[in-house]
């Protein structure tokens, strides 16, 4: 077990950041805390692939002519560099959302919003 | 352990304790400064985990734009008063966090270890590939660059539409043509 | 010549800056740059097509750089399809929107890029990429539900950025398991690798079952569902008739390419349950989402549900695993939308003159609107599957195949769901010609003249609705009142359209097959 | 920044205001070389533009937003968001009138430096969207008045005192 912790901590790190991120997403009842979880639930898968990318003693995939040495795989920071403008993107707009969502019903409360709705 | 490996353990572990309190504190704009925290300590993360590019953009954009757009908003709005700290646990999210953390943690013993060079994303031929032929082939040096902007440049043409996607989007929620 | 299937997402791109770069100056622009990419679109998707049938499947590396180092995009008979489909739709509801709005530029440049997003799911080789066109699918689609005037529709899209980017997400997380467990990415390379790796692999498992659960929030099957009805709802009507018909499509064709193109058959013979699992949910949704349709009272939302059902009834398809069902699922996916497009412009055009969007605000709204009636209830019986509509020829298949590979359970959800689909149907058709259109309403309409007959251009309508009512024009507003020419077009050719596929479902039948013929060998 | 009126948030300042002045054109310079130098080592498009638009945004702090919007007025952000994609598209369906496939860069023929200022341009081209893009959503973010301005709650000041009752303007 200590064993799994020390060869795997970036990954149990990742399902905890998974967790709370999707935690934060279903039980806050702040809209804004809401895109708070919504982002770290992303961060957290962000990390999934970069570990996979990392070799020990790797350096920066900056290759100048020869390729001799440890790099970490370019390829997963590739995908999270997308997966990141992917996700301020949907921020942004989550954002706007909200903003205009306060406009008409004055709260950002999920269960304020559900009242109002309702009456 | 190695050096890198312990202060990549107290980094993330730093992170996780930020990403808790973030959604754990009450007040939105305390949420939103453990948020900013948070994205500091994993680009931070990035860079030891040998990520520069990533770690660039994650402070610019995770601690630097989005933390700016969050504040915009919540200046706009009225934060939830009363005297309690922390939120309170729901226990229906609670459930369904644990049916996924249930199943992802029975892989945790299959993944390979932290940084093996053993690993199939590390021996794979399209890794190889791109180490060894992006500089001749593109005159870039940064290998990610290469893989960004030529060989899978496809991806970053739909980053980009993503992008304008989401300045369009903001203009049709609020509705004003004053800008993009 | 094999360009076309690159340009099928760059050109809508490049399209949709035209009214960014230009809409200070010219307000038309945006309308014109969407009708111009539709176009265009369309001749693009033909040409893909057209390249298919002659010299079948083809595949293309895109910046030249071979796969699975450079991004692939694969033509075959399916996608092909399916790209003319997107082609078919974009035309029509930028038709429809001419007159039906929302008429901005930011509206048509955010349909463009959804358009281009949708046709890069159907195209693409690789499962990367594929996450990229699914998010700018999202992200344009929760924009443009926005574009409803009400604030709920803005809480709806919002539910629906946080449910569908959590669908996404886990499917990313999907792909980053496959991605760990062989390092590749591209879907051809990835069905060599994945089975190298060995199938009851723990980390190809939970890549599998990662991507079938972002992808059923996507395409909304129950109980992951919950966006979905509330989008519906809540969008104008040329927007629910664009996402119903395409944006969930788009999904579950994904699902398809992956079962079969990424795992293939042979995962299924390895690890039976996988598909099993999948069987019980898609029949489940068949179920739940019929029953709820059935109980709702909105229009819009009795057919939102309406797709929850049909969305499982094609994924059931797909997971009864026979080349038999797959044919079905995918005749019934592209049947769909045709019809479901239809359906939903229709109840636009319908509320425009009944004053209202529930089942028993169309009470005999036959007389006042007979064309448009007549192809909604075309459309609507099409849907249930009454011969020799398309809805017919894919649940026909789905059935056959269920009973060829013992799946009694599908094979009944089917007919269950026709029975349930037929209830819902028959009361409305029954409201819109069995029953008089009570006084109320009858005020709404221009009066004596406008239950004529079909198209006589008599009526200049009052207060039709939001869809007719800027009838400067007396040349386009003919006929009926409130339905604009364009609404009337649309639902027609969409009535048409559903009958004469069904006829030739054959030949689609045939366009497919040399496709599945390569997964089912 | 508290939940009070955006525009009181931002107090004039003579220092804030005169170092804004002269790290601005640092900030910006700093964030095209950003994008240029993304080829050599990390940097690139995206976060060149993200480093552009927080020079704006840091104008937008000294010098409050509503002056800021005014300065900007026209149609800056919309040119370098349409340019910007434009570069990109075009570079790519350049390479198809070479006779090469999509986004094709040595279909140009100028070796492999041609591959590299390609690249490069696709960079600038990306920055240009993100940085437009960013600009924009600030603004219309930091405004947040939409065409409910009718019903009262206009001019971006919306005042955060009213808790809990629905603000005007059931439908916009």
């Amino acid at each position: 077990m200590i064993d799994l912790l020390a060869t795997h901590y970036n990954y149990l790190m990742f399902v905890a950041l998974v967790a709370i991120g999707l935690y934060g997403v279903t039980a806050s009842p702040n809209l804004v805390k809401k895109v708070i979880g919504l982002n770290i639930f992303q961060v957290g898968i962000f990390l999934f692939f970069v570990t996979s990318g990392y070799v020990d003693g790797a350096v920066p995939p900056v290759v100048h002519g020869d390729v001799a040495g440890t790099y970490a795989s370019p390829l997963p920071h590739v995908l999270i560099l997308t997966a990141i403008v992917v996700g301020v993107s949907l921020t942004a707009v989550a954002l706007a959302l909200i903003v205009r969502i306060y406009d008409a019903y004055g709260t950002l409360d999920e269960e304020a919003i559900r009242e109002v709705q309702t009456e | 352990m190695t050096p890198v490996s312990t202060s990549l353990a107290v980094i993330l572990t730093f992170a996780v304790l930020a990403a808790i309190a973030a959604i754990l504190l009450r007040d939105v704009l305390n949420a939103i400064i453990a948020f900013a925290a948070f994205s500091f300590g994993i680009a931070v993360a990035w860079i030891l985990l040998a990520a520069p590019d990533v770690a660039l953009t994650e402070a610019a954009v995770g601690a630097g734009i989005t933390t700016v757009l969050f504040l915009v908003t919540i200046a706009k709005t009225v934060r939830p008063g009363g005297e309690r700290l922390f939120e309170r646990i729901a226990w229906r999210s609670v459930a369904i966090v644990a049916v996924l953390v249930g199943a992802l943690l029975t892989t945790i013993r299959s993944l390979p270890a932290v940084g093996s060079s053993e690993a199939p994303v590390a021996t794979s031929r399209i890794t190889e590939y791109y180490l060894q032929n992006a500089y001749p082939e593109t005159g870039v040096e940064n290998v990610v660059t290469a893989v960004l902007a030529a060989y899978r440049g496809f991806d970053t043409l739909g980053e980009a539409t993503v992008v304008i996607a989401a300045g369009l989007a903001v203009l049709l929620v609020l509705r004003q043509e004053a800008y993009v | 010549m094999t360009d076309a299937i690159a340009l099928l997402v760059v050109v809508p791109i490049v399209l949709a800056l035209v009214p960014i770069a230009l809409g200070r100056l010219w307000d038309g622009a945006g309308w014109v740059a969407a009708a111009l990419a539709a176009l265009a679109h369309l001749g693009l998707s033909v040409t893909v097509a057209a390249k298919v049938i002659s010299t079948g499947r083809f595949t293309y590396a895109v910046g030249g750089y071979t796969p699975p180092f450079g991004i692939e995009l694969v033509a075959d008979g399916i996608s092909a399809t399916l790209v003319v489909l997107v082609s078919v739709v974009t035309v029509a509801v930028v038709l429809y929107a001419r007159r039906a709005g929302p008429d901005s530029n930011s509206f048509y440049s955010e349909l463009l890029l959804l358009t281009a997003g949708i046709s890069g799911v159907f195209v693409t080789g690789d499962v990367f990429n594929l996450y990229v066109f699914i998010e700018i699918t999202g992200l344009a689609t929760y924009a443009l539900v926005a574009t409803g005037r009400s604030p709920a529709a803005a809480l709806a899209s919002l539910k629906y950025l946080l449910v569908g980017t959590i669908g996404a997400s886990l499917y990313l997380l999907g792909v980053g398991y496959l991605y760990i467990a062989t390092g590749t990415l591209n879907m051809a390379d990835l069905s060599t690798q994945l089975q190298a790796v060995g199938y009851d692999s723990p980390l190809v498992l939970t890549g599998f079952a990662l991507l079938v659960v972002g992808l059923a929030v996507k395409s909304a099957l129950y109980p992951l569902h919950t966006w979905q009805p509330g989008a519906y709802a809540e969008s104008p009507d040329s927007v629910t008739a664009y996402i119903s018909a395409l944006v969930s499509t788009a999904a579950a064709y994904a699902l398809f390419r992956l079962v079969y193109a990424v795992f293939t058959p042979a995962f299924d013979a390895a690890v039976p349950f996988a598909l099993d699992a999948l069987v019980v949910l898609a029949s489940v949704s068949v179920v739940v989402g019929s029953v709820l349709a059935v109980l709702q009272s909105d229009l819009k939302r009795m057919l939102a549900y309406s797709s929850v059902a049909q969305f499982g009834l094609v994924i059931a398809g797909f997971a009864v695993a026979n080349a038999t069902a797959v044919t079905g699922g995918l005749v019934h996916l592209v049947g769909h939308a045709i019809m479901k497009a239809g359906l939903f412009v229709g109840v636009g055009a319908l509320a425009g003159v009944a004053g209202g969007r529930t089942v028993d605000d169309l009470a005999g709204v036959a007389d006042r609107a007979p064309v448009v009636s007549a192809a909604f209830a075309i459309l609507a019986f099409a849907l249930v599957g009454v011969p020799p509509a398309v809805g017919f020829a894919g649940k026909w298949h789905i059935v056959l195949g269920a009973v060829e590979g013992g799946r009694w359970g599908v094979a009944a959800v089917a007919v269950v769901s026709t029975l349930l689909t037929l209830a819902y149907f028959a009361r409305v058709v029954e409201r819109m010609y069995f029953q008089d259109a009570p006084a109320a309403t009858a005020d709404t309409v221009s009066g004596p003249d406008a239950t004529a007959t079909a198209d006589t251009d008599a009526a200049l309508t009052p207060d039709g609705g939001e869809s007719g009512s800027e009838s400067t024009d007396d040349a386009k507003t003919t006929g009926t009142s409130g339905i604009t020419i364009e609404a009337r077009i649309v639902v027609v050719a969409a009535a048409v359209g559903a009958v004469v596929l069904g006829l030739f479902a054959s030949d689609l039948i045939a366009v497919f097959e040399p496709v599945l013929e390569v997964y089912f060998q | 920044m508290s939940q009070s009126d955006p525009n009181r948030t931002y107090v004039e300042s003579t220092i804030i205001m005169t170092t804004v002045r002269v790290v601005v054109p640092f900030v910006f310079t700093f964030g095209v070389f950003v994008m240029f130098h993304g080829a050599e080592s990390a940097g690139g498009g995206f976060q060149g533009g993200v480093i552009v638009a927080s020079a704006v945004l840091l104008l937008a702090f000294a010098f409050g937003i509503e002056p800021t919007r005014a300065w900007l007025e026209g149609p800056l952000a919309q040119l370098a968001i349409a340019s910007g994609g434009g570069t990109f598209a075009l570079i790519g369906l350049g390479a198809l009138l070479s006779g090469g496939a999509f986004l094709e860069y040595p279909a140009y023929g100028f070796g492999t430096d041609g591959v590299k200022y390609g690249i490069e341009l696709v960079e600038l081209g990306i920055g240009a969207v993100v940085s437009g893009v960013l600009v924009s959503l600030f603004f219309s973010l930091s405004q947040g008045d939409f065409q409910s301005v009718g019903n009262g709650g206009g001019n971006g000041s919306n005042n955060g005192n009213g808790d809990g009752d629905a603000a005007g303007g059931e439908r916009a």
